[in-house]
């Protein structure tokens, strides 16, 4: 498998090239977006300085503390502090609690990872089975119940759902803890607990989208003239299924995945605030709130980073399922 | 293994019937045939007539939604429709090999060469790993594969339309099959490509005396490699005997229309060729820009390496040449459509750009694929009506009228006038074009390959309009095609082209008759030299056998 | 699976055994900084009220009484403050507080590089300018003023300021830089795990100052029970009952709606008390519809007020038509009176006034408990009544407050936090409007009425500025006083004591007993 | 092909209910959405209250009715303005290609790989906490991916021959682009805009949800479920009817969706 892939790619010259040219192609999105919030956050009324200083200040002790915080200059002069300061690795420090941004905005993003990686992970592993087997018996029992219970999961929405999953696992049934945190790196087996809950709702949602992706595409597939060919050199149909078929089938869901992974490291916001997840989505919302503008900021440029890079993995791996995208 | 294995059949289908399940259809109406050890058998029919249905029912691969309502399928005396899964599995590919028609799809685009020509041996036989890779080598060598260790872990996209069938025929014959079942299996190739590729087929089958099923819609091609035909039309065998016998004298009304409809060549023409062409293209070369990328330079690809071509009035210039030879290129640069980056084209004595307007009501163009050619929302109607937007001096009912002569002129009444494209057959499709394509009345028309994705009794008919047009209208034509058949019939004048260069050119008589160029002469040899008889049959007879 | 989950609820409930005598308590927000006074919010000052003390504090009628100072006195021109300290109070890393410490701390305070919330208060120009700190002797502090101020203690006290903390010197490093708060107070700093929670162990050496062995706002009886506090950031209401509920918190400030449901379980405990903040009505006297006294009038009688309160408070607050809180030494009759409800003579106060139905905003947010969106919606219905065209329009409390900064607002829906003193209280709305346009009135009778509360200090004639200052604001309603704020709080049933005070966690005297 | 037919009954129904209550709603309600009664606080249902009783004593049957209006609108105009805005824009990306098409790319990734909270909490802001800043906001969130869609298609069309054959007419570049181009990406921008509607809907009331939506009073579906948070327990159905009533509406779209999919577009099947 691992040599196929590499021969996919012919040289490690090309894999390389691909991974810069793809870096490169990335830099004005990345570039484009750091405007973009820079502007945007600034435009929202809503005075980070008058917040923090709660309401007892005066207009001048404001005007001394939007000097001290440099939102007193213009606002290109402020992108390009700040852009500057980027560029040597200086995210700047919240306005709020004058923590660091960087160490801040992955120690937050680790907790959001954790819970969206595994969900994926997990979704993955029983919808993709799950797609390919409806394809195969297509209109027949099995697959009415799986595309219709993947339909109507999907249909759900996730805060909703993981509303309900709280009633009934934490309040009802008290199987669950309800609240808090617990990262799996101080305790592994009280991590995971927490864990159950919102994992379970994203993977009861995502399922249902990546059941109707895979099997969808294993449906384009089977239709083509390798698999009567796999058949006619009188393959089982469990090969054809999983050695023909599946491969070839992934493509499609394994770029849905890593659409999905890349969407949800930035906005499990919901999912965070049902559960109380001190995650990344969280920190952005309370952010906004708060005007934070150097952790939004932060937030923002990591998450469209992690976008970027999801997807740059997401395509480097593609070759395993295709070799034909390197040639083209 | 009973006695009767060793009898004359391999294979024998007995009324063999099959219908569509959901709304019975009957697709295929009790067909019986009998194939002999090592014999080349052929079933031609056009598109429709079931037989690639049929073929499928002979190893039990039909699609879920067709059943087979009655009759029999005995491979070697057993029952191919009754067998289990088990059996049935060690019948397809170690007793009977299947070649289907698109190359490009019947590989596995994500397995390596070597895994999927590997599968079959581990399936079928009990050879070592060491062994199955030198079978593999072996036989890839044998079809012509220059790269064979290299081959087994490269992928099926790295290689052509022509090398892919060639590494299907050895998955195929690697295992040394009984009968080979070919579908089509050469139509998606070009005509040189499509010579070679029957050619090596033949003589692994007949050195492995392996029966050969071929299934095609090309009556020459059948009937040059086969002992026996038979003619399927609408589901139902026509007519069957010996090739000879039933190209000689075709006993079915169905089977002589399927020879009447083979290209011919006319009388030759006595155009005025003294005066000054019509259109005069000269020294066209075309560029196409390299795929750019961040950190690759973009190398541009030169297309047409300074073509020079002149085209008279009424006259009808044939532009044949293999794929990749720069013909469609050249024909599109000539329309307009793409930018030339040196050269001079000149209509009518003046350069083209100089007066655009009247090159672009003058000079039209007819497609190769019927089905994309045509705007799937717009009615038949509005198509040709479009074609006359941009006339002036007709009002809204004078273009309605004469949208509707025309369509009247390819053979589409009024009733077709507020159809849209799909509910037409792909003739009918053909027709709309070339009415909107000689709607304006042009001076000069561009046809490529119109006729190459048409049936053959229908390619007949839209030959024949073409033909009936050209003269009534007497434009100029740039008639671009691989099926140098077409091209006796219709042209006055070859041009050759290999490679982006024009290599031969001159009368079609001299090019057909005398070819000087050895390119030249193998495409000539892909097709067959036609004599019709009075019988209704044909005589075959295949040009400069020896160069082949 | 199953057998999974029952494993880990064993385990969870193992590790709830072991921290058993922690009180943990939910806020909404994390901590903005250890630094006592420096960067600060509601939930900080709560939070920092366990760790620290200031020289004076608060008791529950809004005195002033001695904390770190055994006793203080005042010079007769009212410009010098002495300070007897106790001797018997330890910082958290053992070394007993002196003098010296003290001149240490108010050095550090007017230091600008502090940044110091307060610093404007006590320096150069402020209500109560300090011109110089000095230790007399080991346990006795000097503190001289500018000018007499009526404040200056009151001030000093405040949770804004971080109580002006006395912590030790070692809470700050060799270069200035803040390292953590070791204070003198019943609880000490241990672990600050960020967004997820701030966790402080008891002070074994604590000692209380004087008292009557109870409770007494910030001074009184403060014995740290139970073993630490967990402060756990939960901004999520409904979050915060399911732990209340389930008994992973102990306590925590809750929603007015749920206290129905807290009264009737089993489980729960409701724990409801006045504090001095108050909920109001915020109003643009500049807007050209609300500049009429008249429409602002009407506006006022157009409440039922009683109703609007019962429901905006769930029952628990007491309608409260003045500046000055119900719980005041101040608070007399005078301050009782308000605007009858009447809505026959809203219509022709608004029909005087010539309003011929223009829309006016009423701006709410949905913030954590504050009854700012129950306030306008009901208010909205009324006010209909009369004829008064409201809509009410939410935003986010940022986008809220940058509005009444910047004075584009017609009417807010807003609560304001406590200020023990209602001199101080007067300051958040009046004053000139063209210097501070957050400023709600800007009568020139009624800022030289605050002026004169900042300064005079006897008790009586306050009172009589109290009583004239209501009397103006009833005649030109420049906001509209709903009621005293409420602090709404569920608790499971073990735990013991009053873990709330002023809007302000306080979780001495509180324990949890199983 | 049965089950697609069924679908599409099952989806068009469900749609069809929510048009119809949004519809009715506009001139009947059981009580006054917004009227409140300080007796009939968080009452559960009953023979007068349907479903029950707010926070505020407000008839929530009614205020669904009135907030499904709200969900059919904002998906209505949400809709429209990503398509108008996506359509014009993947059509002239993908048609004239080059560095236009590069830039407007370019641009569209950026968009895409900007979450959608901020997006919409900014725009709310700027323009006004409304519902019409909602749909703004989500707007602008959805036309990158119209504009993707439109752009592919486009770029498979121009290797059609009937593009080519309108240019040989000698037809100009926009005739051809909107008389041939564009009708021909009406199939995937139906398809496209079905399932937007449904996102308009869900964004709606996550967005809601954190407190960043349409504002209370006024009701939608997902300041409904926001507000009926804290009372899941007292009263569940105040949490429990906005819920359902998205769900079914997201399932109605989901299901006429494919149907619609599978009849105009099979090739963008499983397509999110």
């Amino acid at each position: 498998m691992l040599a196929e892939w590499k021969a996919a790619f012919n040289r490690g010259e090309t894999m390389l090239r691909f991974i810069l040219s793809r870096l490169l192609m990335a830099l004005p999105t990345i570039v484009l977006v750091s405007i973009t919030v820079f502007a945007l956050i600034r435009f929202i009324p809503g005075d980070p300085a008058a917040l923090m200083l709660g309401d007892m200040a005066q207009p001048d002790q404001i005007a001394a503390m939007r000097t001290e915080l440099g939102l007193d200059k213009s606002m290109p002069q402020q992108f390009a502090i700040w852009a500057g300061n980027v560029l040597q690795g200086d995210f700047g420090r919240s306005i709020v609690n004058d923590e660091e941004v960087l160490p801040l905005v992955v120690s937050r993003f680790m907790v959001s990872a954790e819970i969206v990686v595994i969900a994926v992970l997990l979704a993955s592993l029983i919808a993709v089975p799950a797609g390919v087997i409806a394809a195969w018996r297509q209109n027949s029992a099995t697959d009415l119940a799986l595309v219709g219970t993947a339909t109507v999961l999907l249909s759900i929405p996730t805060f909703w759902l993981g509303l309900l999953l709280l009633l009934l696992f934490g309040l009802k049934l008290g199987w669950l803890p309800v609240l808090g945190y617990v990262s799996i790196g101080d305790n592994v087996v009280g991590g995971l607990l927490y864990l159950v809950l919102p994992v379970m709702t994203l993977v009861i949602h995502e399922a249902g989208v990546l059941i109707r992706m895979a099997r969808a595409s294993t449906l384009e597939v089977l239709r083509l003239d390798y698999i009567t060919h796999a058949r006619a050199k009188g393959l089982s149909e469990s090969a054809v299924l999983w050695r023909h078929a599946f491969k070839n089938a992934f493509g499609p869901t394994w770029t849905m995945i890593g659409l999905i992974l890349g969407n949800l490291l930035g906005g499990i916001a919901v999912i965070e605030t049902v559960f109380t997840i001190p995650g990344l989505g969280r920190l952005m919302v309370d952010s906004i709130f708060a005007r934070d503008y150097p952790v939004i900021q932060g937030c923002l440029l990591f998450v469209s980073l992690s976008y970027v890079l999801v997807n740059l993995v997401v395509d480097l791996l593609y070759p395993l399922f295709d070799p034909r995208v390197v040639a083209e | 293994m009973t006695k009767d294995m060793s009898a004359e059949t391999l294979l024998s289908v007995n009324s063999l019937s099959l219908e569509v399940a959901h709304t019975g259809l009957e697709v295929v109406k009790g067909i019986s045939f009998d194939i002999a050890p090592g014999e080349i058998f052929g079933i031609v029919g056009e598109s429709g007539s079931g037989k690639t249905l049929a073929t499928r029912a002979l190893i039990s691969l039909l699609p879920p939604a067709i059943k087979v309502t009655g009759g029999s399928v005995r491979y070697k005396g057993r029952d191919v429709l009754t067998m289990k899964d088990r059996e049935l599995r060690h019948l397809r590919g170690g007793e009977i090999g299947v070649v289907f028609q698109e190359p490009m799809t019947s590989l596995n685009p994500s397995m390596t060469i070597g895994r999927q020509l590997e599968e079959g041996l581990v399936l079928h036989t009990k050879l070592s790993p060491q062994d199955r890779r030198a079978h593999i080598l072996d036989m890839l060598k044998r079809v012509g594969i220059k790269d064979p260790e290299g081959a087994l872990a490269a992928y099926p996209h790295e290689f052509s339309g022509g090398m892919r069938q060639r590494i299907m025929l050895a998955s195929v014959m690697l295992l040394k099959p009984a009968l080979l079942i070919a579908d089509e299996p050469t139509t998606a190739l070009d005509a040189v490509i499509q010579r070679d590729v029957m050619e090596l087929m033949v003589e692994l089958t007949r050195a492995e005396g392996t029966a050969v099923l071929l299934i095609s819609h090309d009556l020459p091609m059948v009937a040059r490699y086969t002992s026996r035909i038979v003619v399927m039309e609408k589901g139902s065998i026509v007519e069957q005997g010996r090739t000879e016998d039933l190209l000689d004298a075709p006993q079915h009304d169905y089977t002589r229309k399927l020879l009447s409809s083979l290209p011919f060549r006319g009388e030759a023409r006595a155009l005025d060729t003294s005066k000054a062409p019509m259109v005069s293209a000269r020294n066209i070369v075309v560029d196409y820009a390299g795929r750019k990328s961040l950190l690759k330079k973009a190398k541009p690809k030169r297309a047409l390496h300074g073509i020079s071509i002149d085209i008279h009035e009424g006259e009808v210039v044939a532009l044949v040449g293999g794929s990749g030879s720069g013909k469609t290129t050249l024909g599109r640069t000539i329309a307009g459509l793409v930018k030339e980056s040196e050269g001079d084209i000149r209509f009518q004595g003046r350069s083209r750009d100089e007066d655009w307007r009247d090159y672009r009501l003058n000079c039209q163009m007819v497609f190769q694929d019927p089905y994309s050619s045509l705007d799937p929302r717009m009615t038949i109607l509005a198509l040709v009506e479009e074609a006359l937007r941009l006339v002036p001096d007709l009002d809204a009912q004078a273009k309605r009228k004469r949208a509707l002569e025309t369509l009247e002129e390819v053979g589409l009444n009024a009733d077709y006038a507020s159809r849209y494209p799909h509910e037409l057959s792909g003739g009918q499709r053909q027709r709309v074009a070339i009415a909107r394509a000689i709607a304006r009345r042009p001076r000069f028309l561009i046809a490529d390959e119109p006729v190459s994705a048409l049936d053959v009794t229908v390619r007949a008919q839209v030959l024949d309009l073409f033909s009936d047009l050209q003269k009534r209208y007497g434009f100029s034509c740039l008639f671009i095609s691989h099926d140098l058949g077409v091209v006796e019939q219709v042209a006055d004048r070859v041009v050759v082209m290999q490679d982006g260069r024009i290599i031969e050119e001159g009368d079609r008589d001299t090019i057909f008759d005398n070819p000087r160029q050895a390119y030249t002469r193998r495409l000539l040899s892909a097709i067959p030299a036609l004599g019709h008889n009075e019988r209704g049959g044909v005589t075959l007879k295949w040009r400069l056998e020896n160069d082949a | 699976m199953k057998k999974l989950l029952l494993a880990g609820t064993a385990l969870l409930a193992m590790t709830s055994i072991t921290n058993a005598r922690d009180i943990t308590i939910a806020q909404s927000s994390d901590l903005r900084s250890a630094n006592p006074g420096v960067n600060r919010d509601g939930n900080t000052d709560g939070v920092i009220l366990h760790i620290v003390e200031g020289l004076v504090g608060y008791n529950n009628s809004g005195e002033v009484k001695p904390l770190l100072a055994k006793s203080f006195e005042t010079s007769a021109d009212g410009l010098t403050y002495t300070f007897k300290l106790r001797t018997d109070v330890k910082f958290h890393n053992g070394k007993t507080m002196t003098a010296e410490d003290v001149v240490w701390n108010w050095t550090r305070y007017l230091k600008p590089e502090t940044k110091w919330t307060c610093l404007n208060d006590f320096a150069k120009g402020g209500a109560a300018p300090v011109t110089d700190v000095k230790a007399a002797d080991a346990s006795t502090v000097a503190i001289t003023l500018e000018k007499p101020s009526a404040v200056f203690l009151g001030l000093m006290s405040r949770p804004e300021c971080g109580y002006t903390g006395m912590i030790s010197p070692d809470s700050v490093a060799a270069d200035g830089s803040f390292v953590k708060p070791i204070g003198t107070g019943p609880f000490q700093w241990d672990e600050w795990k960020k967004g997820e929670y701030i966790h402080l162990k008891k002070f074994a050496d604590y000692v209380s100052p004087e008292n009557d062995g109870k409770p007494d706002g910030m001074v009184g009886s403060k014995r740290p029970l139970a073993d630490g506090i967990k402060f756990m950031i939960i901004p999520d209401a409904s979050t915060v009952k399911a732990g209340l509920e389930s008994g992973v918190l102990d306590t925590a400030e809750i929603s007015p709606d749920l206290i129905p449901e807290f009264k009737a379980s089993d489980k729960t405990q409701l724990i409801v008390s006045r504090n001095n903040g108050k909920n109001l009505f915020y109003i643009q006297t500049r807007d050209k519809v609300l500049s009429n006294p008249g429409v602002r009038r009407a506006m006022a009688m157009a409440l039922d007020l009683d109703e609007l309160v019962a429901a905006a408070s769930n029952g628990t607050g007491e309608a409260n038509g003045s500046m000055v809180s119900q719980d005041s030494v101040y608070f007399d009759e005078a301050q009782k009176t308000r605007l009858p409800y009447d809505i026959e003579a809203a219509k022709k106060e608004l029909a005087d006034a010539g309003y011929k139905g223009e829309p006016i905003s009423i701006i709410a947010n949905k913030r954590g408990n504050v009854p700012s969106f129950p306030a306008a919606v009901m208010a909205q219905a009324m006010m209909q009544q009369a004829g008064l065209n409201v809509q009410i329009e939410v935003l986010d409390y940022a986008t809220q407050v940058d509005r009444r900064r910047s004075g584009n607002y017609q009417v807010i829906s807003q609560s304001v936090a406590p200020r023990l003193d209602p001199a101080l209280m007067y300051s958040f709305y009046v004053g000139n409007k063209d210097k501070n346009a957050s400023l709600m009135w800007d009568d020139p009778k009624a800022v030289e009425l605050m002026n004169a509360a900042y300064a005079e200090a006897d008790q009586e004639k306050r009172q009589k500025i109290f009583d004239e200052f209501h009397e103006l604001m009833l005649k030109e309603m420049p906001g509209i006083f709903l009621y005293d704020m409420v602090d709404v709080w569920g608790a499971t049933k073990k735990l013991k004591g009053q873990p709330v005070w002023q809007s302000n966690a306080r979780l001495w005297e509180v324990s949890v007993e199983d | 092909m049965k089950k697609f037919t069924l679908n599409g009954l099952i989806g068009g129904f469900l749609i069809t209910v929510l048009i119809a209550t949004a519809a009715l709603g506009l001139f009947w309600t059981p009580f006054d959405p917004m009227k409140l009664s300080f007796t009939a606080r968080l009452a559960g249902p009953s023979a007068t209250h349907l479903l029950g009783t707010d926070e505020f004593g407000r008839d929530v049957l009614s205020r669904l009715m009135v907030g499904a209006q709200a969900s059919v609108w904002i998906g209505f105009l949400t809709v429209s303005f990503a398509t108008i805005f996506g359509t014009l824009i993947g059509l002239v990306s993908g048609y004239a290609r080059g560095w236009v098409d590069g830039a407007i790319m370019a641009v569209n990734n950026a968009l895409l790989a900007f979450p959608g909270i901020l997006l919409a909490l900014g725009l709310l802001a700027v323009f006004g906490a409304n519902q019409y800043g909602i749909i703004f906001a989500l707007g602008i969130a959805y036309t990158p991916s119209m504009a993707r869609v439109v752009r592919g298609a486009v770029l498979s069309l121009r290797e059609r021959e009937f593009i080519e054959a309108s240019r040989v007419m000698g037809n100009g570049e926009l005739f051809t682009l909107f008389r041939h181009v564009l009708p021909n990406c009406l199939a995937p921008i139906t398809v496209l805009a079905t399932s937007m509607f449904g996102w308009a809907i869900l964004s709606e009331s996550a967005l809601s949800f954190l407190g960043l939506g349409v504002p209370p009073p006024a009701p939608t579906w997902g300041n409904m479920l926001a507000a009926g948070r804290p009372f899941i327990q007292q009263a569940v159905w105040l949490g429990l009817f906005p819920g359902i009533c998205i769900a079914l509406t997201l399932l109605g779209i989901n299901l006429l969706g494919d149907a619609l999919r599978d009849r105009l577009d099979p090739r963008m099947r499983g397509l999110k």
